[in-house]
């Protein structure tokens, strides 16, 4: 699972860029995902443009990261496409996360 | 009219992605929309995870099959493995406790099959571990894909 | 590092289709273009259709099995039957004769294999049937899907 | 097989309503033509522009109803997607067959 990362302002900003985030590469993602908490990005833009099937361990991964953040900061998603969004909202995680069109309103709204 | 073909993989997480791929395309050329043909595919990937990852404890050199029939108006897909079973009903009455706790990192398999198929069902004899998914076709006048309506 | 799937269809033309459609899947997975995946998907059928037509008379009730494995660089493809076999030479020799008759009704699936893969074998061991298909897979460079260049 | 039959002027255009011209179609498909043929059409469109996948006994049928036409008339092919277009060309077909991008090129070249 490749992350690529770059830093816009006080966000950080992983796009995921694999077409597919699935058990396969969940137990790596998440990996990935805890290492950008643990160093200590609090801002956090997960952009799953380039997404195209997720499965509720691709979730899991996510759902880790977002509980280790816990209250210290905040992690949103960016681009989801139709087939993901639809497994957040089916699995109320859209209420958990917010979820972004484009990278543009989700840094907007992490800077404020 | 029965339409089937069979897909077989090793017990690997690493194959699991070639089976969703196959399951959308055979749900697109059976008519179905991309959203439903994706409901499907995402439905039977967590059935194989289970597979793997609980009939079969991740060791691989295990079959995990996957037999997909559509006959009288709807898609039935069985999922088959040898490993260790399940408790289907208490896996049930688990899946909504787990579906309702936000900081789960697991345990939405079940309930994803649930709320996406039309029926699902499981069965075990003789070793032989079967969870069965149901989706509806869309009936003639409507066969032709559809946009998702997302 | 390998990745593998098994596809089988009872010996009836009505099937065909789905292996088609998940062969066609899988290679684009696997990072083929859309025009490359067509020539296997094409490639594939026909390899199937001469052992329903051929290998097994058109009798259903038997089985046609297509494993796929992608390795080292490649998509390799074993079209395996248990019927009638085949004179792989001879069919081979017939093939370029038939395809250069324009008004042939038929006798073109083994030429159209050996024309889009880059590399096609037949071999049959103790009543087990296989033809082999191989295609080049693009290098990790070059991965993504490119557009068809018709 | 569904072929969806309209006459334009002196040529029959026929349109193959299936996504996918393969062995299970290919005896019917066949027969369909023939009957054109026999029903005295010497100048067939046979529009493709639906078809996604055409496999050798597709080809097959339509070499058949060209045969049957001989030369009292003209079969050309209307709308080829690239697959398609891509079997005729492998078996050099492309140069038994006129093939025509749209229906009123094709109708066109017929009718001089
Ligand atoms: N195929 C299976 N074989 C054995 N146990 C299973 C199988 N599928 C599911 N289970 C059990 O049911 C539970 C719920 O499964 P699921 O909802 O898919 O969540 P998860 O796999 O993420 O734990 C699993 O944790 C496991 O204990
Ligand atoms: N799987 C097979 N088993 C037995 N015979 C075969 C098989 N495949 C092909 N053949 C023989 O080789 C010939 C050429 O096959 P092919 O080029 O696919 O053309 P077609 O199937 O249209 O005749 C067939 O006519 C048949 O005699």
């Amino acid at each position: 699972m490749e992350l690529a990362q770059r830093i816009e302002g006080s966000v950080l900003v992983a796009k995921a860029c694999d077409h597919r985030v699935d058990a396969r590469q969940a137990a790596d993602f998440k990996l990935q995902l805890l290492a950008l908490v643990a160093a200590d990005h609090p801002l956090i833009a997960l952009d799953l443009s380039d997404v195209d099937f997720i499965d509720s361990s691709g979730l899991g991964a996510i759902v880790a990261a977002h509980k280790q953040l816990g209250t210290r900061g905040n992690l949103v998603i960016v681009g989801a496409k139709p087939a993901v969004a639809n497994l957040f909202r089916l699995t109320r995680m859209d209420k958990v996360f917010r979820m972004y069109p484009a990278e543009a309103e989700a840094l907007a709204a992490l800077m404020h | 009219m029965t339409e089937a073909i069979t897909l077989a993989i090793d017990s690997q997480f690493d194959h699991v992605f070639l089976v969703g791929l196959s399951v959308h395309a055979v749900c697109a050329g059976l008519g179905l929309g991309d959203e439903a043909a994706g409901a499907v595919e995402l439905s039977v990937v967590e059935a194989v995870n289970n597979c793997v990852e609980h009939a079969y404890r991740e060791e691989p050199g295990h079959r995990v099959e996957i037999h997909l029939a559509a006959a009288f108006g709807a898609l039935r897909v069985a999922v088959r493995d040898r490993g260790r079973c399940l408790d289907w009903a208490a896996a049930c009455a688990r899946a909504d406790a787990y579906a309702a706790d936000a900081a789960a990192e697991g345990g939405r398999g079940v309930f994803i099959m649930r709320s996406l198929m039309d029926g699902v069902d499981y069965v075990s004899t003789d070793g032989l571990n079967e969870l069965i998914l149901i989706k509806r076709l869309p009936s003639a006048a409507t066969e032709a894909p559809r946009p998702a309506a997302s």
